[in-house]
């Protein structure tokens, strides 16, 4: 294949025609500030009440409950911070899980500095919480449960219907970062009492930079960016039109082609699982067999190192990604894969590949030719595979 | 990741992968939960290093450099490799990004610690050689995080 | 004319082409997360690396001192609430101006409810803040001076080499609001004892939703957006890729034809303000007669409302902005043209018209022309005409 | 700002502009904090409106309200006028932006106080009617800041 094979739509994917077509004009002519008086501000303003419809459409939400923000982490901060300031006379407690996003987990950790109490839910090896510990977890001071939509590493989807239930028993707002689930499971906020969900655009074939935050009516915020009256007087700063335009027309896209999708999706990631998992030895899979994301494809393999794979496949033409964090600057591997209870080494060895539109069949079937030689090959390298064959003479 | 064409080069074709059945002086350093482990083989005739090769665990850049470094002492006597550090490795390669700096530290250890196993087996002392450290987690944790 | 004539530069900028070209890829094929390992992902980040030397370069800073935000909302909020958190236990006072863009007050007045105390300083009848009065605000509790740069509404350039002096003599950290600025006038943070400073892309012919902060090497400030290893481990979200190459495209252009362009922006400048103290009489300029950003007009028209201009202008095809806040809720005209002691009715007749690269000298001439029998015609429906008439006679 | 085509239409073309000089009532509300002054002339006979006039100082929605406002009340008795809500005035217009709503209320107020002018001097008394508020600043403002 002469063609980059791209399988890694869980970190970010390419914009969609649709939406590329539907965004030019306002990174051209139709420039306007929405907040101006005349004639042709009334464009701007049109085309963003429009992309707030197709937002709050997709999850059966009001216009009036949706907040756009520059992506999923503005979102997860202004939905955490904004909730724990405007209740924190009520209580400083918060619930969340181990595998958050560091989005919320790093601004969980900066609210833990502010004085707030947070507890991290463990998950058991799917990466799935127990409803009974965020149950006996909860107490008078809880304010705040956060929990994940579904996980952008191993594709975990959480009991979110299931955890409304009892925080909205409770009288406990409960948040969801839902980046990866949109346009994969269907959301509904009010069937599934959700009281705040985060959104971004650019894992659904939108622009980068783009996201929203939706507020139930009555629950009450703290603003996080504050200047002008923009978006209902919470959140300052002239709009990204074009980005918003292009979150409006994505989400909608995405939502009214995700049952079909959604099929072909599946039958690609299970041929890609199978065939990994049949054809290479000491291989496993990671998050839930049937509780996951239509698009994720998460495996360890033992003895091997993650960015090593990675390097390989891309010399091949293949772009995944890895549990192992030799990129980001910490040493430490995934936090989610570790909180699954894999060792250290496992942890390092998984690689992760995420489908998109664009992926076919094809692809799919070079990627099971290319990928046994080069974990052979790097088994061959490794000194935990040399110490295990010794150990199994 | 920004690798040079000598990383790659060295990742993808890496010189002296293997073991030696009759190795002098083996060393083995770094640990899973770094994500990096080398393990040096060396053969050492007459305090010439005939031979050297190694395993690694690890990143590209834990490769590339275990393949620079024991390609550069092959052929050397015992006090130049002592003298090899992990900057000339870094050198050799043309650099290497900030947060694989300490891959280059790891395979400057790995080499001291084959030394080392070769000193205690022969029961000789090398001058200026230090016992490899126990476990080094905490040497190379949060290089990049800085202030 | 046929032709829409756009006069309210200091709100929007369209993108300009050159611009618009280097966007395009990074909307398209060029979409890899910058984070990611394999090849295609480095042009991502190549593409990043290049936009921080531009921003760098424009203002004399270096790249490990910018950080990409959402805009200059964003960089304005993050400034100030991320130095108010980092030195807090140094002191809790503030010293801001009181014609400060809401970016920056509405932030200062969030710190307050939050226990910092915050000193608005006056300014004079041309909106300049006297140092004297600055000096003798700060305490041994003041952390933090925050002075813009050059105003938004009416232009006028505040002495922010001075400031620089007294606030490095005094050890207090010093950010400036330069969004209005940049592009205008030389900046030079070295130079001027500057700390931080906010910008923002879509005053220069860049996109929406684009700004940078500047923090100089050694200032502490606590991070706002939690999440990913970004921007230096600073600033959390994936990456508005293509955001931020057209502002670093647009920041680059601005600052290289800043001093040919402001000339022929002087000149039009002077031809509409002339024009129109000379023909319309009961008008006055707002703002310092020199000390003024080389596009920004503002005039009150005695007698009449902002908003009922700006409405007859529209109809002639031409778009300004006014002092009069019908548009954003409030019923109080602008802030700051009561800063200068305007009385409400004069605030609220007020007109701002900003030049950009666009304005011909055809476009100024033909406002000259149709002004003045609109103010005429507004003039006789009001009743403060009439009494003032009525008391002349 | 969203005006629709009959308010940009009153705007533009507004209809019963001016003064009557020999007015049975003139009254006068807003004030410049608000940005807006409306000041209606009324010219009354045998207890109906024969004439309307009006002066305003402000917004389009200002402008449009005090035009559609004299227009609905021309000819019409009293009594009739006293009717007209700020309501009906909106309505006439096709609506208005929530934001512009206190314009309506103004044009209702400012036609009240003429009538209220117009009973004091002539000494009758007015069933239902009111006298002006002294200033209503306080009343219009942050309509729109909900929460
Ligand atoms: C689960 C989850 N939450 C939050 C984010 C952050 O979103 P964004 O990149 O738009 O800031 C991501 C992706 O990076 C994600 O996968
Ligand atoms: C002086 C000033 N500061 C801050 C801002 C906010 O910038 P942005 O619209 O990019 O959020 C603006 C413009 O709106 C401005 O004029």
């Amino acid at each position: 294949m002469d063609k980059k094979i791209y399988f890694d739509n869980a970190a970010t994917t390419k914009v969609r025609p649709e939406v590329y077509q539907e965004i030019l004009p306002y990174l051209d002519e139709m420039y306007a500030n929405p907040s101006s008086v005349y004639t042709i501000a009334r464009d701007s303003k049109k085309a963003i009440d429009k992309a707030r419809e197709q937002v709050a459409n997709a999850i059966n939400a009001t216009t009036r409950e949706i907040y756009f923000t520059s992506g999923g982490t503005e979102s997860d901060n202004w939905a955490i911070k904004g909730v724990a300031d405007a209740y924190k006379n009520k209580g400083k407690h918060i619930i969340t899980s181990s595998i958050e996003h560091h989005a919320v987990l790093h601004t969980c950790e900066y609210l833990e500095k502010q004085g707030f109490k947070v507890t991290y839910l463990p998950v058991d090896k799917y990466g799935l919480i127990n409803l009974e510990d965020l149950k006996s977890a909860i107490t008078d001071e809880t304010i705040l449960v956060s929990i994940m939509f579904a996980n952008n590493e191993i594709g975990t989807i959480e009991p979110i219907k299931e955890i409304g239930k009892i925080t909205r028993e409770k009288g406990i707002i409960f948040h969801t970062d839902a980046v990866q689930a949109i346009g994969h499971v269907p959301i509904d906020v009010k069937d599934m009492n959700i009281d705040l969900l985060s959104m971004s655009g650019h894992k659904i074939y939108g622009p980068k930079g783009t996201g929203a935050l939706y507020v139930r009516k009555g629950v009450r915020i703290t603003q996080f960016i504050h200047g002008g009256a923009q978006e209902f007087n919470r959140r300052g700063g002239t709009e990204n039109v074009c980005g918003i335009v292009g979150l409006g027309k994505a989400i909608e896209l995405a939502t009214s082609e995700m049952e079909e999708e959604n099929k072909r999706l599946l039958e690609l990631r299970q041929t890609i699982i199978d065939g990994i998992l049949n054809t290479v030895p000491y291989t496993h899979l990671n998050g839930h067999p049937e509780q996951r994301l239509s698009n994720n494809v998460n495996i360890t393999f033992d003895f091997i190192e993650g960015e090593s794979i990675l390097l390989m496949l891309d010399f091949k033409g293949i772009e995944a990604s890895s549990g192992s964090a030799c990129t980001s600057g910490s040493l430490d591997p995934s936090h989610v894969l570790l909180a699954l209870g894999l060792p250290h080494e496992k942890a390092h060895g998984s690689v992760r590949i995420t489908l998109g539109r664009y992926n076919t069949k094809e692809e799919a079937e070079f990627l099971l030719k290319e990928l046994p030689p080069i974990i052979e090959r790097l088994r061959n390298m490794s000194p935990l595979w040399e110490d295990f064959l010794k150990s199994n003479k | 990741m920004e690798y040079s064409e000598k990383v790659m080069d060295h990742f993808m074709h890496p010189r002296n992968v293997g073991e030696i059945e009759d190795a002098s002086g083996v060393g083995t350093v770094g640990n899973a939960k770094c994500g990096d482990i080398m393990k040096v083989y060396l053969k050492i005739e007459d305090g010439i290093i005939q031979d050297a090769k190694f395993k690694t665990f690890g990143c590209g850049a834990a490769v590339a450099t275990s393949s620079m470094a024991t390609e550069l002492i092959k052929g050397r006597t015992i006090e130049e490799a002592l003298k090899l550090t992990n900057k000339a490795v870094m050198e050799a390669l043309d650099g290497l990004p900030k947060v694989k700096v300490h891959c280059s530290v790891l395979a400057e250890e790995a080499l001291r610690a084959a030394l080392w196993d070769y000193a205690k087996t022969n029961n000789i002392k090398i001058e200026g050689l230090e016992p490899p450290k126990e476990d080094d987690d905490l040497d190379h944790h949060d290089l990049f995080d800085e202030e």
